[in-house]
């Protein structure tokens, strides 16, 4: 063990996994937080102020086009925040760095919020498009699904009460979870064609959105993606206090 | 100021309110709950550094 | 036959012994002894296998260990005869007439569990490690509900078993007459009476590697305003 | 191993194994159903292949929680983890036990249920199909929930929650092979992708499975 830690010492800052260490990852995101919020406001406001009030109607779509700085960016994170849970869950099982798990546990209720944004702007955009509030749509269904696994992910860590333990079952979970989500998402397609032959219901965005309709979702896309940072930074933080916190109070008990 | 929204008024304006709504309250509760743990770490660091000392 | 060196364990995350070694030869009973919540249970539990330690090794054999903890392992709806011979299937063993026999169940074989004196199942699951043909037992308060007739029986079935080359540890209160066996204090190993290997602030908040910083990662003993 | 799979059978078989309450519970669901949409022939033939599987899907859920507790609360699991059959030996038996005494009889009980539905005569061998070869995925699946859920008090109903979004892809392809089928349709697209995730779940699922189950028992 000795041993080992001198080996880690000779290597230095070079090595990321320094980070890891929950002393230096309240440094380190102690200065990084301030900035990443800061920037995540900035992207927002300017993202969504352009996009709402700068931007003209689609042709087609109305001024209902305005919706994509919203619902684009959120589907994406809803996304991504579940793909960083399967990174670091795969690192506290290889590796185990607490603070990977604990990122895990803080990314989990934020990627939940981005799904149900997601699907609470895709829900109001399809009233007007759709003629109706919710369509099984595939893409809609599979975000639908990945709600369901935000939810039963966050209820596991919840319900463990030794934080290793939840740390470790919420990391399987998440390994499995994201094989049946990809699963899902397949058998959704095929079911849903198989419902209605040849009538797609999605919109492909990326198709026709102009230029004018491009630039502000950019930055929108990178006002959410600091956004998630700085949240994530956040919360994680706050993790690692209440896990040195329950470690305090136990050997509290002991003593 | 407000740009003609035609229509869609309704819709686009829910669609930011909801959104603007749900993203305050993760920041919210965020904040707010590690505002709680920190607080109660430094009493809990303070209560051992007396009894320790 | 089963050994332990620097072995430090935790229950809940929270440190609960170290700096506990001991080596059990063939024909010994070791006995562990202490105040409720030492840790005796999770020892048990390291030592079977069952939970990784925070820090030192455990060195059993291959399959060599039998581990009988506070429940009984005896399903209600299922005979003695059939919850012996299940114990005795899944461990390559076919034999159950000695185990009936020690633990005095002869008679009582085609009895449902269910109906059972708690002293009698209490028996029944402690025949259970005589069908594992395991060398080394492990057993969490044995003695618990039996009369002193049976704390006899299994007194002998453990001595039968050391005698025969086999081994035993055990977490227990009362005086079982086994006057060879050895006991192990385990207050003198409390985590904390001994000083915590590296428990600098530095080491405490690693989250590296193995072992003690590892699993100790959060808790940090000195210095803590250096966290925040 | 053979042992084990034995005692499950008897413990579920006999007295307080709870081995009727999932078909009646499938039955209860099924004649519940046209109560709740109206006696329309037509209607409920065509949903009759969807509700005979989510009943099913429902059934096979309620026992899933004693896959492990049982065993976990009197200590045999701690005595089956130090036996010479590897946990996921273990997992895999309980789960085949599991799905003999549960998927098996709801996939033989289901065409008798499909007759209250008015499902179309060509879709019962369909149905049953289907059900054969999706319920073992059920099974295996849950019990990943249950070893998950093992040592937790609520267990029950965070294993529901755990468990119902694995089952998607699963009652996708089940359940639209089993109305292809009774539509007259071609099923064997949906049977070969149900029998896939079957296979795929049955190889798999007992490794997950087994390493949440040893981290249960630390």
């Amino acid at each position: 063990m000795q041993q080992d830690r001198g080996a880690l010492k000779s290597r230095g800052m070079a090595s990321l996994w320094e980070y890891a260490n929950p002393k230096r990852f309240m440094q380190v995101s102690a200065v990084l937080l301030p900035w990443m919020a800061g920037l995540s406001a900035l992207c927002l406001v300017v993202g969504l102020v352009w996009g709402f009030f700068f931007t003209p109607d689609d042709f087609r779509q109305g001024s209902t086009v305005k919706i994509i700085y919203l619902h684009v960016p959120s589907a994406l994170m809803a996304i991504n925040a579940w793909l960083m849970m399967l990174v670091t869950s795969l690192i506290w099982l290889i590796r185990r760095h607490h603070v990977s798990a604990l990122a895990a546990r803080a990314a989990a209720p934020v990627g939940l919020v981005m799904t149900v944004i997601a699907l609470a702007t895709g829900a109001i955009w399809g009233q007007p498009m759709w003629g109706t509030w919710w369509a099984w749509d595939p893409r809609l269904t599979s975000f639908l699904i990945l709600g369901l696994f935000y939810l039963g992910y966050i209820a596991l860590w919840e319900a463990v009460e030794n934080a290793d333990t939840a740390a470790d079952l919420t990391s399987v979970l998440c390994l499995v979870g994201s094989v049946f989500a990809v699963l899902s998402r397949y058998a959704v397609l095929f079911w849903n064609q198989g419902l209605h032959q040849g009538a797609s219901l999605s919109l492909d965005k990326e198709e026709n959105v102009a230029d004018v309709f491009y630039h502000p979702l950019l930055v929108s896309i990178a006002g959410f993606v600091l956004l998630f940072v700085a949240l994530v930074l956040l919360r994680t933080r706050t993790e690692i206090r209440q896990r040195r916190l329950q470690a305090l109070l136990n050997r509290e008990r002991m003593a | 100021m407000m740009p003609d929204l035609g229509k869609y008024a309704a819709e686009v304006a829910a669609a930011y309110i909801v959104s603007i709504v749900l993203i305050a309250g993760l920041v919210w509760a965020s904040l707010r709950r590690g505002a709680k743990v920190r607080a109660e770490l430094r009493r809990v660091e303070a209560r051992r550094g007396r009894s320790d000392g | 036959m089963l050994s332990a060196a620097n072995l430090a364990i935790s229950r809940g995350g929270v440190p609960v012994l170290s700096g506990l070694s001991f080596t059990l030869a063939r024909g010994e009973a070791l006995i562990l002894r202490g105040p409720n919540g030492i840790g005796k249970t999770t020892l048990l539990r390291t030592l079977a296998g069952l939970q990784p330690p925070l820090a030192g090794q455990v060195a059993a054999g291959e399959d060599a260990v039998a581990y009988a903890g506070h429940a009984d392992g005896v399903k209600p709806t299922l005979s003695v005869a059939e919850n012996l011979a299940f114990w005795a299937r899944v461990f390559g063993q076919d034999d159950i007439a000695p185990a009936l026999a020690a633990f005095d169940l002869a008679g009582l074989e085609s009895r449902a569990a269910q109906n059972l004196s708690a002293g009698q199942k209490r028996r029944l699951g402690l025949a259970r490690m005589m069908v594992t043909g395991r060398p080394v037992w492990m057993f969490d308060e044995p003695t618990v509900s039996l009369d002193s007739a049976s704390v006899a029986l299994f007194a002998a079935a453990v001595r039968a078993h050391l005698a025969a080359g086999g081994a035993a540890v055990m977490a227990t209160h009362i005086d079982l007459g086994l006057s060879e066996a050895r006991v192990l204090e385990l207050a003198p190993f409390r985590a904390g009476a001994t000083a915590v290997p590296g428990g600098t602030d530095d080491r405490a908040y690693d989250g590296q590697g193995a072992g003690a910083a590892r699993r100790g990662a959060f808790d940090g003993d000195d210095d803590a305003g250096a966290f925040l | 191993m053979i042992a084990l799979l034995r005692r499950d059978l008897a413990i579920a078989t006999r007295a307080g194994g709870g081995f009727g309450l999932g078909l009646a519970f499938f039955l209860v669901v099924v004649v519940l159903v046209p109560f709740g949409v109206g006696p329309e022939t037509s209607v409920l033939t065509r949903i009759a292949p969807g509700v005979l599987w989510i009943g099913a899907l429902l059934a096979c859920l309620l026992s899933l929680d004693r896959m492990f507790a049982l065993d976990y609360e009197d200590g045999s699991l701690d005595l089956l983890a130090t036996a010479p059959i590897p946990l996921e030996g273990v997992v895999a038996v309980k789960a085949l036990a599991h799905w003999l005494t549960t998927g098996l009889p709801l996939t033989l009980m289901a065409p008798l249920l499909a007759v209250l539905l008015n499902l179309p005569p060509q879709g019962f061998v369909w149905l049953v199909v289907s059900l054969a070869l999706g319920t073992p995925a059920l099974s295996v699946i849950g019990a990943f929930g249950a070893a998950l859920t093992v040592g937790l008090r609520r267990g029950g109903l965070l294993l529901s929650l755990l468990v119902l979004p694995l089952y998607v892809p699963t009652l996708i392809f089940g359940a639209e092979a089993a109305r292809r089928g009774a539509e007259g349709m071609e099923a064997g697209t949906p049977l070969a992708l149900l029998t896939g995730i079957s296979l795929g779940c049955a190889a798999l699922m007992p490794f997950a499975a087994a390493a949440a189950l040893r981290v249960n028992l630390r």
